[in-house]
């Protein structure tokens, strides 16, 4: 325990020290978010040197073994260096699909050689990530896909179209799913390979979606050559890796409903812009719903909570991260609906120049799509039912 | 009074319907949003419905207009609510020709009921004042001078404010904020002086603005009915507007739900049509009910308003509100069926989600009539 | 219109000198409908005069034809008793399945002969009707049913059991669903039945409730012989039958909903029971329950409203049915969920002797079978998807 | 403070399990019901369950408990839930026990809690006054007499009030109906003269009485805690009953929930399990969920009250809400998803959605605490 104490202590110190002031407030546009690559632009020279300091001691990714880029932080460590994070209100020095997504899953399932090329370069925020999965007409059946890698010997040649790309168009490389046995079972004709987006032959589309931003695009990939050496596991073996990262990916969207819209306790917003009477919500039925909400809302918080903690204690299934999915993102959508209400005709501008943030219409249209990216809620249930319940298949 | 609708009603709603689809489709909105439009709609189309006789819909015909009754208002306001048509047709033809008629100085119908009813004349209501409807919260001040008053202060989300050439003001000539009585009604032009217009970009791409009203000086007769009394008239041309909300409402939800069970029809995934899989097909039937119960309600609201019964204003509330929940879940139900092409600006099902939450806030969201049906029965 | 106005005149005087004081009650109690038959005892002078009295007059079945036991009326002149009755708060002379299942399916499918036997004693209370359509182990897959009619010329022998036979024990005569070609599709080899409970080999058991009541029975058949004549519209034809009932007693059990449980207006009880303040309910949560249902209530009354008068304008439809009984059994049962929310532990009683009513409790627990009964809530939306929205069959 | 059981917990959990199913599954509760058992509980039964040391399972040890916390308490509560087992359990070893040690004098701990721990008394609360929970609402009166006390009032509703030896009996000593201060707690033989005790029948096969206090006499040393200062202790010992109720609850929700699941495999419709048409798989999967999030709920809540924590009472308020709506949910939708069967008196689901009812309103129902929440949160 003493060593805790004194890591907790250096740490303090070291943040003190270190993260710059205008990382310590909290993130409310877009641009707030650091997401580095090639062509990345920092916004003002905070950015740039809270990112090098945390890059500097791997503390943008502290569990990860410190040969990739990582901080050898130990769990209880880490948690310590997220406790003092928060409690200065510091940023994230680096967002970042590299850390949620491909890192995770290179770590289980790429090759030394992988692991020693990308870990670090993501772990510094050199190079961005972008994840090819969904296709047109695949939708929630994400095994259908038809982006097809046939064998050239010495390389792939990738031909196809992907969507729900998020930020292709701004990222440096993808992991990707291919077919590569077009002949074979849909699961089990697919491989998961990386390959760099400034390759010859691969082009990006943004998709402007109803709330006016454009995180997603089409890409195409047209006659794109990829390096055997690119292949991650063993080939038509990728619809293995692809399941790790969607519960991977589902655990994170429904974790990260949580920050994703203001208010971050609804009464209390309710509280100041209607006004209470009495102790109680002036506007009484909206306040019933409210309630209903915000005790569903910690009753989410807590099962995750639960469901963290089990997971240490060497419980934890992929299963219960489709409920967190499902709960999540539907709760999600609820409290947007709620605040839409809270905050009346204002909360629908569509611009708003007396506010730095988003209009709060374009984060409610935003979070209609909650429910639908990773996984439908339709699909979670039918996961919950199937390989939990284990209820039989309809025919 | 029976729940159904008439022969002749069916042939203006054919009609509508015919004229919708050619000149004012989802398409149109989208062209208009696109072209950032200084109006906010097209003021072609708008002169050919007034040729269609709607500008002049609920005028009395000795003012030069069809007056067809509300019925028929509200069947266009629900085929408008399917091709989203923007128009000044709810802020003018209804709600300014509503109070006109109601309230109106014999002068004051003279001059601006025949221009409602030719389509020369948009006119405002600027009423709310703050991001929630309330009409018994108004503050605007209109003090006596001379033979005539002083307004100040402000209005907020004026529907089709910054194009308006008269706007109708809702100001306290008496009482508190927060009672309903001391409130009067005013038609003033909107080149007054003391008088500032901004317009603010809504989420379904309509016009409102914001109004600064700084020692605009307006004479006597520019007052509509009786002073310190407008609470009541308001509350009644409020109904009526409320009715056309919700009319508009039900063909919002009913034309989303339409192409929701055509997309479930047709797409495809495992292999089957997803219209096939059970809990699409239970929470499409579930929709269908309440759509169907909102269509009773609705129809129910205008006849009762049509024929002036006492119920009006509850039902007025009931329509209101169940309106808000039926179109918030049909539109809802739009997006998450269709999947992550429901979430594009390129597909237009996001146009019917945006405009059914701006509908579902005007005059009155859910929980506003919710409480208001509750205290009308007593509880 | 002046014919119709001594019509009023006329039954205006005639109720007035013909129903008794005690029959323009509220019914309350289980023994306060009339349900005749042969056995059946009334509960008092006036309940006998009154069915003496409307059955004279063939006011039972007041749109029937004479010569059936009716009252030969037009529907504006039913309409009209109906509001009379109405007007005075008069009971119902007489409640019976043969009024409102058999009866309209003998008028549309009986034989001139079945007609002239069954409609006048119908019309009486003379021969009280039970249903049976359902089987154990066939729930909502209705036409699954396997009580065999075998035809030994100049009868069929039964042989079978029925379940949820509403009042068998107490009915003298049933209108019965039997297989009469095992070999055929299921839907194919379905007859429709009259016999007397009273033959050889009928037997009833009562089923009780969770509510504590037994309005249903299991009814078995052991060899019964039942007269070839008895057989309604063509042999093997029985299920064309079975459905249009099934879609009147969608429509009854929709449309009675509203009557069946206390406090017609729950707001006006809430406010009764728990006080208000300022003019709103002192329990502002409940309240916000208590509007919405009431809002989606009248939508309901509303909608029962618009579907009688689209059909006397001749639109209507079966599937409409679906919605009507769907809508009203799932608010009947919100509607008790919030009555034992506005009475609290005093409408858990089980019993309670000040009270002549029910308890709340049993009434409550009775209404949970409303989404089962006649055709469940799954049913009516597998209906309303299918038939209405045209959805493509699953597989 | 992990949320996760510990493995003592566990054990108990497995125990109990293994117990219940043996002397005290569902039929022992139709059994009960049916014989008209004058007690409602069975006595031999309750002499066993205090065997296991569950009688003094809150009782310290020195006198003569158990003293293993409320997690414990709760987590054979929810297995009492899922048999549905009746007994003085949470009358006496849970309430009476937690005043006893909040504010019992030492000689009434010592007389008292040992008798408790050897299951040989039973100790019924008399709090609530009307038809719904209501604390601050008391009216019960106690006067000043002598050195004692004079009780005027009623008692509606006392769990397990017909067959108790003493009651706790919240009075008011000061203050006005509907203030928190002038509450008194003290503690009286239920032979008392002036007692008049009345067995109502719940729809849960349960015992309540309803109890009429006329000029009941009781001494000083009677009082329990601090004069006028009850509400406090009392609210400290609700929230643990609370809980515990929560707790039984989620074992009643989860037991008829996994009878529902099994029902769904085995039972064939239209040729195949039911368990596979897809709507009721999403209503069961969200069913789910809902148990789970009321499981993480339930055990932060017995943790929080262990450790005494200053949001125990909030949490309590989570959990009860909480549990109202999840157990009535699973209670409702086990009926309809077993179709006719369920509603048979024969099949044992009827009786969960009977007791799940009755332990939602006890001590606070769904909006009683969804409100206190909001409160406690500042709206």
């Amino acid at each position: 325990m003493e060593h805790l104490e004194t890591f907790t202590e250096e740490t303090r110190a070291w943040l003190e020290e270190n993260c710059p002031a205008g990382m310590r407030r909290p993130m409310r546009r877009e641009e707030d978010a650091v997401w580095g690559g090639r062509n990345y632009k920092f916004h003002g020279e905070d950015q740039r040197l809270w990112l090098e300091r945390m890059a500097g001691r791997g503390w943008t990714v502290p569990t990860w073994a410190k040969e990739y880029g990582g901080g050898g932080l130990t769990p209880e460590e880490a948690k310590i260096l997220k406790r003092e994070l928060k409690r200065i209100g510091a940023r994230p020095a680096l967002v970042s699909f590299g850390i949620w997504m491909l890192g995770p899953a290179l770590l289980k399932y790429g090759s030394e050689t992988h692991k020693k090329e990308h870990l670090p370069r993501i772990a510094r925020g050199e190079i961005r990530w972008c994840q090819g999965y969904s296709e047109p007409n695949a939708g929630s059946d994400l095994a259908s896909l038809q982006t097809k890698a046939e064998d050239k010997g010495d390389h792939f040649l990738i031909n196809g179209q992907k969507v729900w790309t998020s930020y292709a168009d701004k990222s440096d490389w993808i992991f990707c799913l291919v077919r590569t046995d077009p002949k074979a079972p849909k699961h089990e004709g697919i491989s998961f390979l990386l390959f760099d987006m400034a390759s010859k032959g691969v082009s990006t589309k943004p998709i402007r979606l109803i709330s006016g931003s454009s995180p997603f695009c089409e890409t195409f990939f047209d006659d794109v050559k990829v390096p055997k050496e690119n292949l991650v596991g063993e080939l038509n073996k990728g619809w293995a890796i692809a399941k790790y990262l969607l519960t991977h990916e589902r655990e994170m969207i429904g974790a990260s409903g949580i920050e994703r819209l203001p208010g971050s306790d609804l009464g209390a917003t309710a509280a100041e812009v209607i006004g209470t009477k009495s102790g109680t919500l002036r506007n009484h039925l909206l306040r019933a719903d409210i309630v209903r909400h915000e005790m569903d809302w910690a009753a989410f918080l807590l099962t995750l909570e639960r469901a963290r903690d089990e997971a240490k204690a060497g419980a934890g299934t992929g299963a219960v991260s489709s409920m967190l999915k499902y709960i999540g993102t539907e709760l999600n959508k609820e409290r947007a609906e709620l605040l839409m209400a809270i905050n009346g005709l204002q909360g629908l501008l569509w611009e708003n120049e007396e506010d730095p943030e988003p209009p709060l219409s374009r984060q409610w249209l935003r979070s209609k799509g909650n429910s639908i990216e990773g996984g439908t809620s339709e699909i979670q249930l039918d996961i919950i039912a199937k390989r939990v319940l284990r209820l039989p298949q309809g025919n | 009074m029976a729940l159904v609708i008439s022969q002749e009603h069916d042939l203006l709603r054919d009609a509508a319907k015919g004229f919708l689809a050619e000149h004012a489709p989802v398409s149109a909105l989208r062209t208009l949003r696109d072209s950032d439009d200084p109006f906010g709609y097209d003021p072609a189309l708008w002169q050919r419905m007034t040729e269609m006789g709607w500008a002049g819909i609920l005028v009395p015909e000795k003012y030069g207009g069809l007056d067809f009754g509300i019925v028929g208002a509200g069947l266009l306001m629900e085929e408008m609510g399917r091709t989203l048509s923007a128009s000044p047709f709810f802020s003018t033809a209804i709600m300014a020709a509503t109070l006109l008629k109601e309230v109106g100085r014999e002068a004051q119908k003279k001059r601006l009921l025949p221009q409602i009813a030719a389509g020369k004349a948009v006119v405002a209501l600027a009423l709310d004042e703050g991001r929630s409807h309330d009409p018994g919260g108004i503050k605007l001040a209109a003090k006596p001078s001379g033979n005539g008053f002083v307004l100040n202060g402000e209005k907020t989300f004026v529907l089709d404010g910054h194009l308006a050439d008269q706007v109708i003001v809702a100001a306290r000539t008496g009482g508190k904020a927060g009672t309903k009585s001391g409130l009067s009604l005013f038609l003033i032009e909107t080149d007054r002086a003391g008088l500032e217009f901004r317009r603010r970009t809504m989420v379904d791409s309509r016009n409102v603005a914001d109004i600064t009203f700084a020692e605009v000086k307006v004479d006597g007769d520019q007052l509509m009915g009786k002073l310190d009394e407008a609470y009541e008239p308001l509350e009644k041309a409020l109904d009526v507007g409320r009715a056309c909300l919700s009319s508009e409402m039900l063909g919002t939800a009913s034309e989303a739900f339409e192409r929701t069970l055509e997309y479930l029809r047709e797409r495809k995934q495992f292999g089957v049509p997803i219209g096939s899989f059970q809990v699409l097909q239970h929470r499409a039937a579930h929709l269908f009910s309440e759509i169907e119960m909102l269509r009773s309600v609705v129809l129910k609201t205008l006849l009762s308003l049509q024929a002036s019964d006492a119920s009006s204003s509850f039902l007025a509330s009931l329509a209101k509100a169940k309106a808000a929940q039926v179109v918030g879940l049909a539109t809802s139900e739009a997006i998450q069926m269709h999947g992550g092409i429901g979430m594009t600006d390129e597909f237009d099902i996001g146009f019917f989600i945006k405009r059914a939450k701006v509908a579902s806030e005007t005059y009155g969201d859910y929980y506003f009539h919710a409480d208001r049906f509750a205290r009308i029965k007593g509880y």
